[in-house]
């Protein structure tokens, strides 16, 4: 990392620990601390549909591994009795896990075949949750405890939720070094040579093969590290709301994670956070609009693509980039 | 070039709806009722006949004069969030109520979002009367929710039972969307009526709610003869079908459900075929509405283009609300108060003839008053309009 | 028997016809049209309003959601899709517009048309019964038998009209199809108004039976994706055989695992799952689509 | 001179179709040989069955004495055996610098858990994978287009930029498809002169498949014949162009480039 850039993260660091809690305290617009913790948890989900797309395969399957892994977390929590900070990193290795199993045979597809299994294995998923018996059916698993204290030694490291006075905030600090962390990895896979070969999949896998990439065993690899990140996002997301159903992740959550690593552009790894935060955020502000919020929301949509059609951060790029 | 310009076009664009002055009446002091609930996608209905039924209402009162609690003179704001029937959306949504300031809200409209709104509600101080049905939102320890309408787990045995005792049902049948809500009303409809000694001779056949076809749906359940068909949380887009459907089919035996249903959209989905269909409303039909009722199906519809039977129910929570800060003034910023208030709060019913109350109930189901009394008017489709088969309570 | 095999038609035909319109506009340029659901429920709309509103009769009705809808998706075409086509990096960025689309007539049907459930009355009454074998209602038949005849149309207007073949060629390849004078910015236009206006006649005819409303667009969509993939994206027979193939599925499905009920979609979901991860390219597709 | 390479028996059925037919042959160690055959002959698909990229219907490959023809692609490309594409087929989105970087993918001795975490041996992979491309940018004449975007490239660079990803896997055994289809006489022998070198300065065995005659004659150590997926012929330049079973071959087709 040059100089440059490790500003740019002491920047950003800096904005989203620092000054957005000083401006909402500020402001008073206590009500972003959630709009911005649902905004990094769904760019944590995002930024694994955006790998996939690295390696070349439209990802509309993103809501099932949030889906499982809210369930695993939940379960584990109200049945099991497990504390919450395990059953994060738990929930997302059972979704790594689970898609290698489906990652195997669905991702020798390709295009947009690949894209409408994924989209037909949210509704299984949300349809298995709904028959299984573990996971309560219809009724969903309510009055999920917050998450507890975690601590190393006695020495304390994160304190009970229950105990602080707005947990809005923890879940908030809690979100944003998720996305911090995420995004980090994906920067680093990007730049390193697994994310090379990731590009060298997404423009030719024949070639790619025969260079010696064991092409299916990057595939499997990336998808279970995209599948992670929905997973932990998922179960983030089911100890904010207390609560998780059949129906907390859909194909319109699907949906919504490649659209908002479309808007933010797909070239750039810092892509689908902007996106989100455009998308969701804008739906939020646009709620002045009244009854025409979502005609403007999705015009500016439109609008957006046809002026950017390779993603908002396009903007950046110089002229040549744009052959 | 035109980059640049798509910038600043898009920035003036930002900046002016960041400024876009709300609503205001300049003498009153505003009193801000919250909305959270779905009113745009598939659900949109549920959500739509809620806002507009508030704002309706609010739009009436207001020109009256406004509300006066206490010795305050308020106006009405309904403060409307789309939560798209995202339960993540819906947190957002009560979020933006607590930074309003808003204490009182109506909605979500379903389940999972009844559920993750409760936290919020809880720290933040915000009654909320969600449409939802699940026993834990309103039983202890909860205490912040009150549910809007009749549940169907009451409503569900006293048709039963009227149905059992008048038209000699012996065998009944359920049908449910595969979606969390239908499943769960599906479950408590099923157990009522073997309560009540009925035979459920089909009890698991499910659609997809985007099915166009429900014959195949309905072919087994009709093979299995039942003399009540109970469609279990239907959406009124899908009742007609199923009705219609059924008849076709050759089924002659009675249907029947616990949602609120829309004349206008019975017809034309069934037409003749809905004949006798019985469905749970609120108190507009003829018998039993009140002026105050007419006049607000007028208005609803001046300001609208149409009304929505759903509205009749609806129409319920904001009028609870108001009445019960009349009650208590010192409720208005202060849900402790509200809470003290609702066991014994009682006041008279506008939009019914004769002497209905307004009315907190809800202690059989869950154990404290967490429920607004709405009568539960059993209707029966006929020619194009509803009429009242019976009128029962729920305590 | 004889009930689960009708009932599979009749399903068979309406989804064929909803597919074919996706596939058309698929093939002829890489769209997966996301508002196609939105698109139908639109047609529905516009019939109900000239046969209900302005109480016209039901042909005029039929026609006029199909004309606005031709209007409609070249208007799209042409100010929309093209331009994002001709200047995006990669091929799926055309998702997010097919998204917004989407999204912007759902907006514009819940102002135009309202939240409410709407449907035209019958147009036929009466119901069909062989010896309680078979039970259809006339205006079920009705609407099935248009449904196959615009199918049937639609395959000889493919294969015999000029516009017909260039757009095959064009969904071919569109390189030697560009060579060979086929002017592709006009027959894409073209392509994408009749995949629009095929939608719009469904919505039409379904008016009648099931109604619309607001909602079924985005499940119509991807239903509708469902068979394009079983038969083969881009493949015009194989849109065909995947909308009977998907009516069969339910039809068979809810009868046979009625007995487990809450199971049915689930097992019907996974199947497709499994036969698609099997055999990728569908039933008749090219690989790799 | 050893045998590298053994084709034995090989044949490919494409449902009633038999593209390949029991065909056998040799390749011994730094030897240049080619494949040759009229149009729809089987070529490719011979191509394809020697580097794996579909599977055999009878009959095997053995490379060094070791089966390779059930392995998956990468396997075999990672025992030495890499082919290059008869479409130039290239990483469009790359220049042409990090086309041959990322392709010395097997001269990784660093996992990728290393070069995601950056450790001293991913470190030096990567400056020594920079300095081979460097090597080999040189080695075929690419400097002045080195960061020239790969879509960007005329035809003559691609099919050099393809032979420089091959030569980035470091083979043993290389397959040229066509490596000089489209090419004119002057761009012909200067890539006929690649190819030599290739063999003499890297030791590379080169097993090519081609429809230029006059090239093949000149190239070629040895040549095999093939036709309607047999082969036809085996042996030197010399001997194929006098042999009887080829002329005919040819000249029954329309593909009649033998006399040029």
């Amino acid at each position: 990392m040059d100089t440059k850039k490790l500003l740019g993260f002491a920047v950003f660091l800096l904005a989203v620990f620092v000054l957005v809690p000083l401006f909402i305290g500020a402001t008073g617009r206590v009500d972003f601390f959630y709009t911005l913790t649902s905004v990094a948890l769904l760019s944590v989900g995002a930024a694994g549909v955006w790998l996939t797309f690295y390696i070349g395969r439209i990802n509309i399957g993103q809501g099932a591994y949030a889906l499982v892994g809210g369930y695993v977390s939940a379960i584990l929590v109200t049945q099991a009795g497990v504390s919450f900070w395990l059953t994060l990193p738990l929930a997302g290795l059972f979704c790594a896990a689970i898609s290698v199993v489906i990652g195997l045979p669905i991702l020798r597809l390709r295009g947009v075949y690949f894209a409408m299994v994924t989209l037909v294995l949210t509704e299984v998923a949300r349809l298995s949750a709904l028959a299984l018996p573990v996971t309560n059916g219809a009724k969903g698993i309510t009055s999920i405890p917050l998450p507890g204290e975690l601590s190393f030694f006695g020495l304390t490291i994160i304190p009970a939720f229950g105990s602080l006075s707005n947990p809005r905030i923890g879940f908030y600090m809690m979100a944003v070094v998720l996305m911090v962390v995420t995004y980090l990895v994906l920067w680093r896979i990007v730049n390193s040579r697994l994310g090379h070969l990731c590009r060298s999949l997404q423009q030719n896998e024949e070639l790619s093969a025969s260079i010696g990439v064991n092409t299916a065993y990057l595939r499997v690899l990336a998808y279970a590290i995209s599948s992670f990140f929905g997973g932990i996002a998922g179960a983030m997301f089911a100890s904010i709301a207390q609560s998780i159903y059949p129906s907390s992740f859909v194909v319109a959550d699907s949906v919504n994670f490649m659209l908002y690593c479309f808007l933010g552009g797909l070239g750039y790894v810092f892509g689908p956070m902007l996106g989100t935060l455009l998308l969701y955020f804008g739906w939020d502000l646009l709620s002045i609009a009244k009854q025409y919020q979502l005609l403007v929301y999705s015009g500016v949509m439109i609008l957006l693509m046809l002026v950017l059609p390779n993603g908002v951060l396009s903007l950046l790029d110089k002229k040549e980039g744009r052959a | 070039m035109h980059k640049r310009t798509f910038l600043k076009v898009s920035a003036l664009a930002a900046a002016t709806m960041l400024s876009l002055p709300l609503m205001a009446y300049a003498q009153n002091a505003t009193l801000k009722i919250g909305f959270v609930g779905v009113t745009s996608g598939p659900a949109a209905a549920w959500g739509i006949s809620n806002q507009r039924s508030m704002e309706a209402r609010a739009a009436w009162l207001n020109e009256l004069g406004g509300v006066t609690i206490g010795d305050k003179t308020y106006n009405i704001e309904i403060v409307p969030f789309d939560d798209q029937k995202d339960p993540k959306r819906a947190i957002a949504g009560m979020e933006k109520m607590a930074q309003d300031g808003v204490h009182y809200v109506v909605g979500p409209n379903v389940d999972d979002g009844a559920a993750a709104v409760r936290p919020v509600a809880e720290q933040n101080g915000i009654m909320y009367f969600p449409y939802a049905f699940p026993k834990e939102l309103y039983t202890p320890p909860a205490s912040n929710a009150i549910l809007g309408m009749v549940a169907n787990y009451q409503s569900g045995p006293a048709i039963y039972k009227y149905l059992m005792e008048n038209k000699g049902v012996k065998k009944v049948a359920f049908v449910a969307a595969n979606e969390s809500d239908p499943l769960s009303q599906r479950e408590s409809g099923i157990a009522a009526a073997q309560a009540l000694g009925l035979e459920v001779v089909s009890g698991n056949v499910t659609y997809q709610v985007d099915t166009t076809d429900f014959t195949p749906v309905l072919l087994p359940v009709i093979q299995a003869s039942p003399d009540l068909l109970v469609l279990s949380g239907v959406s009124p887009a899908n009742a007609p079908q199923l009705i219609r459907s059924a008849r076709e089919l050759g089924y002659t035996g009675l249907i029947s459900t616990e949602t609120a249903q829309d004349a206008t959209v019975l017809a034309e989905g069934a037409g003749e075929l809905a004949e006798g269909f019985i469905s749970v409303g609120g108190a507009s039909t003829p018998e039993l509405a009140s002026d105050a009722m007419n006049e607000f199906v007028e208005r609803y519809t001046k300001m609208f283009g149409e009304y929505n039977d759903e509205s009749n129910t609806k129409v319920y929570a904001l009028e609870y609300i108001i009445e019960t800060l009349k009650a208590n003034p010192a409720a208005i910023d202060n849900v402790e108060e509200y809470k003290k208030t609702m066991d014994t709060f009682e006041a008279a019913n506008p939009f019914m003839k004769g002497d209905a109350k307004l009315k907190y109930v809800g202690t059989t189901s869950f154990g404290q008053k967490r429920q607004v009394s709405v009568p539960l008017v059993v209707n029966e489709y006929k020619g194009g309009k509803f009429e009242t088969l019976f009128v029962g309570q729920v305590d | 028997m004889e009930q689960i095999i009708a009932n599979g038609l009749y399903l068979g035909a309406q989804y064929a016809l909803i597919a074919l319109g996706l596939t058309l506009i698929f093939s002829l340029m890489n769209v997966l049209n996301f508002a196609h659901g939105q698109m139908y429920v639109f047609g529905g709309f516009v019939t109900y309003t000239v046969v209900v509103q302005l109480g016209l009769p039901f042909i005029v009705g039929l026609f006029a959601s199909a004309i606005v809808l031709a209007v409609m998706g070249a208007a799209i075409e042409k100010f929309l899709f093209a331009p994002v086509v001709r200047r995006s990096k990669r091929d799926e960025s055309t998702m997010l517009l097919a998204a917004g689309v989407a999204f912007f007539l759902d907006a514009v049907i819940l102002l135009f048309f309202g939240e409410k459930q709407r449907g035209v009355p019958k147009i036929v009454n009466g119901v069909f019964n062989w010896d309680m074998r078979i039970i259809m209602p006339y205006d079920r038949i009705l609407i099935g038998v248009l449904a196959i005849l615009l199918i049937v149309a639609f395959i000889a207007f493919m294969n015999y009209s000029k516009t017909g073949r260039a757009m095959r060629a064009l969904a071919q390849d569109k390189m030697a199809a560009q060579l060979m004078g086929v002017n592709v910015a006009r027959y894409s236009m073209i392509g994408f108004a009749l995949g629009a206006m095929l939608a719009g006649l469904v919505g039409g005819l379904l008016v009648t039976i099931t109604g619309v409303n607001l909602g079924m667009g985005g499940p119509t969509s991807i239903k509708a994706f469902l068979m394009i993939m079983i038969g083969g994206a881009g493949v015009i027979s194989g849109a065909i055989a995947g909308g009977f193939i998907l009516g069969m599925m339910e039809s068979v499905g809810l009868t046979v695992l009625s007995a487990y009920g809450d199971i049915t979609y689930l097992v019907i979901f996974a199947s497709l799952m499994v036969f698609l991860a099997v055999r990728p390219q569908g039933l008749m597709g090219k690989p790799w689509g | 001179m050893s045998t590298i390479l053994q084709i034995k028996n090989i044949t490919k059925r494409y449902g009633g179709l038999t593209a390949v037919n029991d065909v056998s042959f040799d390749v011994n160690k730094g030897e240049i040989l080619s494949v040759i055959g009229p149009n729809g002959a089987g070529k490719s698909t011979l191509f394809k069955l020697i580097s794996s990229f579909v599977p055999a219907t009878s009959g095997e490959v053995l490379f060094n004495g070791e089966r390779i023809s059930s392995l998956a692609p990468h396997k075999v490309a990672r025992m030495g055996v890499v082919r290059t594409f008869q479409e130039t087929t290239i990483f469009r989105s790359m220049t042409v610098r990090e086309n041959i970087i990322v392709s010395h993918h097997l001269r990784s001795r660093a996992s990728l858990f290393g070069f995601f975490l950056g450790t001293k041996q991913a470190k030096d992979d990567e400056a020594a994978f920079a300095a081979s491309a460097d090597d080999i940018v040189d080695f075929l004449g690419l400097q002045a287009i080195r960061n020239e975007l790969a879509s960007n490239l005329p035809q003559g660079h691609l099919r050099a930029l393809g032979m420089a990803i091959g030569l980035a896997t470091d083979p043993k055994v290389i397959l040229l498809d066509e490596p000089f289809a489209g090419m004119n006489h002057d761009e012909t022998m200067k890539m006929v002169g690649l190819v030599r070198r290739l063999r003499d300065e890297r030791g590379v065995t080169v097993l090519l498949v081609e429809h230029d005659m006059p090239a093949v004659m000149k190239i070629s150590d040895r040549i095999v014949c093939i036709n309607f997926g047999q082969k036809l012929a085996e042996g030197t330049p010399q001997e194929i162009r006098e042999n009887e079973k080829v002329i005919e071959a040819y000249l029954g087709s329309e593909d009649a480039a033998i006399g040029m």
